[in-house]
């Protein structure tokens, strides 16, 4: 049989997701849309941040929400020199769990340090806003170090 | 924009778009580029000696591969069909239309394609039927170069003719 | 329990595109393989079951058509885990131990080129609070990797020692994807790829396909001069979330590790899925691997990362590694999910 | 088999289009819970959790079953997740039984769900991948000629699917967990409704569900403490073959007959019409009643509808079939399965409420999926195998 050059097409798997989020994701969110973080105690008493619906270890339902700090201390890092397209910064920055104040967990998000000198574990950083907010994680904008604001 | 008294979230937008580059593969290639020829091409099983069309390169009650390729004619019968009401999300298409389960001749396997050129309610299983190609120019790689069949007026097969493909 | 041994394994080579064979086409010579290994025909199969993942490719059911590949016919008994195929390897053994058949073919594939595996690996991730923000799989593994090293436990270079002994590893390994000789010092001149990860530290993009025959008591006995028997096999999720687990240890594959048995002796092989150098290193010290094991000597996922399918060649090759006598008692991991988050532990002996 | 297993504990979600209320999270913990509760357990009483569900893209989660460990107390746990396609429910189901008949674990949570509101199924079904063929307009579109099939075989009255869908939409007035609880259904209301896939009407149909249901399954000395009547696993059966081959029967597919075989062969059972006293069957077009009747032996080869047609597959027949209201009334894809599985369980229990079948003591739950190519079936009992 003749050796023919394979076809090869794009192909796009594109959806808008629309998620219903129940009680608990969904005032977190709305804490975010409100410019206030809120997080969750759990079963041995830690506060979890983001809070998450049901205990990670003993699987019970959580409902005491508790307002944490809007800054905290990067727990670990890692540095993206090239962003990917759908990533929160277009220009290089960190990916950190970023421990809040008043937290017991750390939560991921992107940190504006704009040279990866500025990073290192243990530094403090701030929540930067976005301006126009729905409810959404990407309410933060990212966090950038705390000495800069 | 803090404003406070306003409604709780309850849901949130999440867009997931994900892009690939999707090969066809050998046996598919061969096949669409047999159609931007005006081709149909089929493939015969080593073991079964059945005629698979489209081709996937293998047999799935073999499990071997099939590269034996037999040429197809671009008529043959209706085996079953619905007559749908549901709009074809991406296919400008009156409705309703036929979608029909097509037994090419030489065929031991039927693929859905459309009926047209003939009343919904007068499609029969067992009818024979015919390619109706879209103008040359408009060809590539694509079973859609046939934009559908149509009856060619020949007597009905008999239902013992097609019942195995149901 | 019921003794059940891996009798067979073939794989395909591992790829960074396979361009020319869709899942079917790729899949088929490997089934054929596996079962002319195990001197079975098709209707010798008892059960049948078989791991992959939809989104590699972007197509719902996948599987269904990959079910071609083993000629279903007449109908078989058969099922599919939307995961790594060795967790399909362990239903297998279940179905096994249940008793009502005596053979069983795990198959697996994955082919990671169509998509952009880095980025779709987010999905794994919580819908609403994590995968939003599309954090890629390689700096997931990058944050890991900090935490050990910022722990003092190791050091780059303890990383790039793992990188280097694994593409030397893979240079006696035909189906390995990436292989060399080039040592851990040049190594870590190489810049970052997501800090502190370099390139050599994370695993290849890889397409592939593999599969295994278990057969249980006098049916392996029959079909195998040195049957790998299957003396312990254990699987153990933790929570996903980053920030609440330690992610500079592996408590699931301790745990896994413990029901298996691997503590019960020494191993003289371990075929461990860690598709970042690091992680390596959390799981011998999780699963308690010291210094005279000979850890993936098939070179492991830095040299061939077929996705869904990595772990099922790991079980494989400690097989491989019991069947022509190069080893008696064999460990193999398997992992899933973001930083190591689920385990699976399989102890076979000779 | 080493070890008897039973169902000790059954939960559901009220099924509807959309669980705006609830997180994917949500959703599974609310059957979860209802089973364990059934049960008289709590999480740490669980040794594995097994999950099964369609298509990722329903949800746009790829492998959420890692995401879902820790609302299912999975954390420190073996899990596993199944995907069979639509039969996925039933098939979890069975790896779930074989743990615990195999002696591995006691108690194992198994779950089954589909968020289908998170986008569209019509869409994820359908998803168009180069190369191949255009489908046509979803799974009716697929199904319809097979029924065409089926009636031209048969020789069955046009009106055979009017009267499984009206049976169903009336059964599922007895059933609180239902999605569709429609009150004035009637002959004429679905005749009358949109032909949407001819032969299938718009009221034959299955509609789109968000939903989860879920089991406690134990061994023997677990069902003895259970506090409820267990349902006795007495035998568990899969068949899949080729989605297209040449020369399918795809009316009556082989593996169906083959795996109901199977499960009678197991369980002993010789007339399986006399013998089993109810099915919670996967019929999520209605025509698939009759068909699924032959394929699993109820009824001879062309003679299914006659059972629709007498009554006897009515919940006062002599064979009642989804005396739940079935997928027609109910049909988060992956959960659609386990949910037939659990109705047959809570027959044998008594437990089944409004639509409890008097006397019910053994009971099948069937599923099937792809292109009715993938079957999974178990039957269940109120006596001790």
């Amino acid at each position: 049989m003749a050796v023919t050059a394979v076809l090869s097409a794009d192909h796009v798997l594109e959806y808008p997701y629309k998620r219903s989020v129940g009680p608990v994701i969904g005032r977190f969110l709305t804490g975010l849309r409100d410019g206030r973080i809120e997080g969750i105690r759990g079963a041995d008493g830690r506060v979890l941040v983001p809070p998450v619906e049901y205990d990670p270890f003993t699987a019970a339902p959580l409902d005491e929400f508790v307002e944490v700090g809007s800054s905290g201390v990067v727990t670990t890092w890692c540095w993206v020199a090239e962003p990917r397209p759908q990533q929160p910064l277009e220009r290089p920055f960190a990916w950190a769990l970023i421990r809040l104040d008043g937290a017991d967990t750390a939560m991921l998000h992107a940190v504006d340090a704009g040279d990866i000198a500025r990073m290192r574990t243990g530094m403090r950083v701030a929540v930067r806003w976005r301006t126009e907010r729905t409810g959404h994680i990407r309410d933060i904008e990212s966090f950038v170090p705390e000495e800069r604001r | 924009m803090s404003q406070v008294a306003s409604e709780p979230v309850t849901a949130v937008e999440t867009p997931i778009r994900l892009q690939y580059r999707y090969t066809a593969g050998h046996a598919t290639t061969r096949f669409l580029r047999a159609l931007t020829e005006g081709r149909l091409l089929g493939q015969r099983c080593p073991r079964c000696r059945k005629v698979y069309v489209p081709p996937r390169g293998s047999c799935p009650t073999c499990g071997v591969p099939t590269d034996e390729e037999v040429p197809l004619a671009d008529r043959g019968i209706v085996t079953s069909f619905c007559i749908v009401n549901v709009p074809f999300v991406g296919h400008a298409i009156e409705m309703p239309y036929v979608a029909a389960s097509v037994l090419l001749d030489g065929a031991d396997i039927t693929f859905q394609h459309l009926v047209q050129e003939i009343p919904a309610a007068e499609v029969r299983m067992g009818m024979r039927i015919e390619a109706v190609w879209a103008p040359r120019e408009e060809w590539g790689p694509s079973l859609e170069n046939i934009r559908h069949f149509r009856p060619t007026g020949e007597p009905d097969a008999a239902f013992e003719a097609y019942k195995e493909h149901l | 329990m019921r003794d059940v041994a891996v009798v067979g394994f073939a794989q395909s080579p591992s790829v960074r595109r396979e361009d020319s064979r869709n899942e079917v086409e790729m899949l088929m010579p490997v089934v054929e393989e596996v079962l002319a290994e195990s001197g079975m025909g098709r209707e010798d199969i008892g059960f049948t079951v078989s791991g992959s993942c939809d989104y590699l490719a972007g197509v719902p059911f996948s599987f269904v058509s990959a079910l071609d590949a083993v000629g279903a016919w007449p109908p078989i008994q058969e099922s599919h885990v939307e995961m790594d195929g060795a967790f399909a390897l362990y239903e297998a053994w279940v179905r096994l131990q249940h008793g009502d058949v005596d053979t069983a073919l795990v198959y697996a594939f994955g082919k990671s080129s169509p998509g952009s595996l880095r980025d779709l690996m987010a999905l794994q991730l919580d819908p609403y609070c994590l995968a939003p923000l599309w954090p890629d799989a390689i700096s997931l593994a990058a944050l890991q990797a900090r935490v050990l090293l910022d722990s003092g436990r190791i050091t780059e270079a303890d990383m790039a020692a793992v990188a280097a002994r694994s593409r030397r590893d893979a240079r006696d390994n035909p189906k390995a994807q990436v292989s060399g000789d080039r040592p851990a010092e040049t190594l870590l001149e190489e810049p970052y790829l997501v800090a502190p990860l370099r390139l050599h530290d994370c695993p290849p993009v890889s397409d592939g396909a593999a599969a295994v025959v278990l057969a249980a008591g006098d049916a392996a006995r029959r079909t195998s001069a040195r049957p790998a028997w299957i003396r312990g096999i254990d699987h153990r999720i933790e929570p996903q979330a980053l920030g609440v687990r330690d992610l500079a240890h592996s408590p699931s594959t301790a745990r896994a590790a413990q029901v298996a048995g691997a503590g019960r002796g020494p191993v003289d092989v371990a075929e461990l899925h860690a598709p970042f150098s690091h992680q390596e290193l959390i799981l011998r010290e999780a699963i308690g691997i010291d210094g005279g094991v000979a850890v993936n000597p098939s070179g492991g996922a830095l040299a061939a990362n077929p996705m869904m399918v990595a772990g099922l060649i790991r079980v494989g090759e400690a097989a491989r590694r019991i069947h022509d006598g190069s080893a008696g008692r064999a460990l193999a991991h398997a992992t899933s999910g973001p930083c190591l988050q689920q385990n699976l532990v399989c102890v076979l002996e000779a | 088999m080493a070890e008897r297993c039973a169902v000790i504990g059954i939960g559901q979600t009220k099924h509807a289009s959309a669980r705006k209320d609830l997180s994917i999270a949500g959703l599974v913990r609310e059957a979860a819970i209802r089973a364990l509760d059934d049960a008289q357990l709590s999480w740490a009483d669980v040794d594995a959790v097994v999950i099964g569900k369609a298509p990722d893209m329903f949800e746009g989660v790829m492998m959420p079953e890692l995401y879902l460990a820790d609302a299912l107390g999975a954390a420190g746990k073996p899990m596993l997740r199944v995907h069979t396609a639509g039969s996925v429910g039933g098939s979890t189901a069975i790896v779930a039984a074989h743990l615990v008949q195999a002696g591995i674990h006691r108690r194992v949570l198994t779950v089954a769900f589909e968020k289908q509101s998170d986008s569209d199924p019509m869409w994820a079904l359908t998803v168009k991948v180069p190369f191949q063929l255009p489908v046509v307009a979803g799974a009716g579109g697929y199904f319809a000629p097979i029924v065409r099939g089926y009636i031209r075989r048969s020789g069955a009255p046009a009106d055979i699917g009017i009267k499984v869908a009206v049976k169903d939409r009336q059964n599922a007035l007895r059933n609180p967990y239902a999605h569709l609880h429609i009150e004035d259904v009637s002959v004429d209301k679905v005749a009358s409704s949109p032909m949407l896939w001819d032969p299938i009407r718009y009221l034959e149909t299955c509609p789109s569900s968000d939903g989860a249901c879920a089991m406690v399954l134990g061994d023997e000395s677990a069902a003895q403490r259970a506090p409820s009547p267990p349902a006795w696993v007495v035998a568990t059966a899969m068949r899949s073959e080729p989605t297209m081959f040449a020369g399918r029967d795809q009316v009556n597919p082989r593996a169906g007959q083959d795996c109901a075989r199977d499960l009678y062969r197991q369980a002993g059972i010789s007339d399986p019409r006399r013998e089993i006293d109810v099915a919670e069957v996967y019929v999520p077009f209605s025509w698939f009643e009759p068909m699924w009747m032959e394929n699993l032996g109820f009824a001879a080869e062309g003679e299914g509808w006659r059972m629709t047609e007498s009554g006897a597959t009515a919940i006062d027949g002599d064979l009642p079939i989804n005396p739940s209201g079935g997928v027609l009334s109910s049909n988060p894809i992956g959960a659609s399965g386990m949910l037939r599985f659990a109705e047959a369980a809570l027959q044998v229990r008594s437990q089944a409420g409004e639509h409890q079948v008097d006397g019910a003591r053994v009971a099948l739950g069937h599923a099937y999926g792809g292109g009715s190519q993938f079957f999974s079936t178990w039957l269940v009992a109120a006596a001790k195998p």
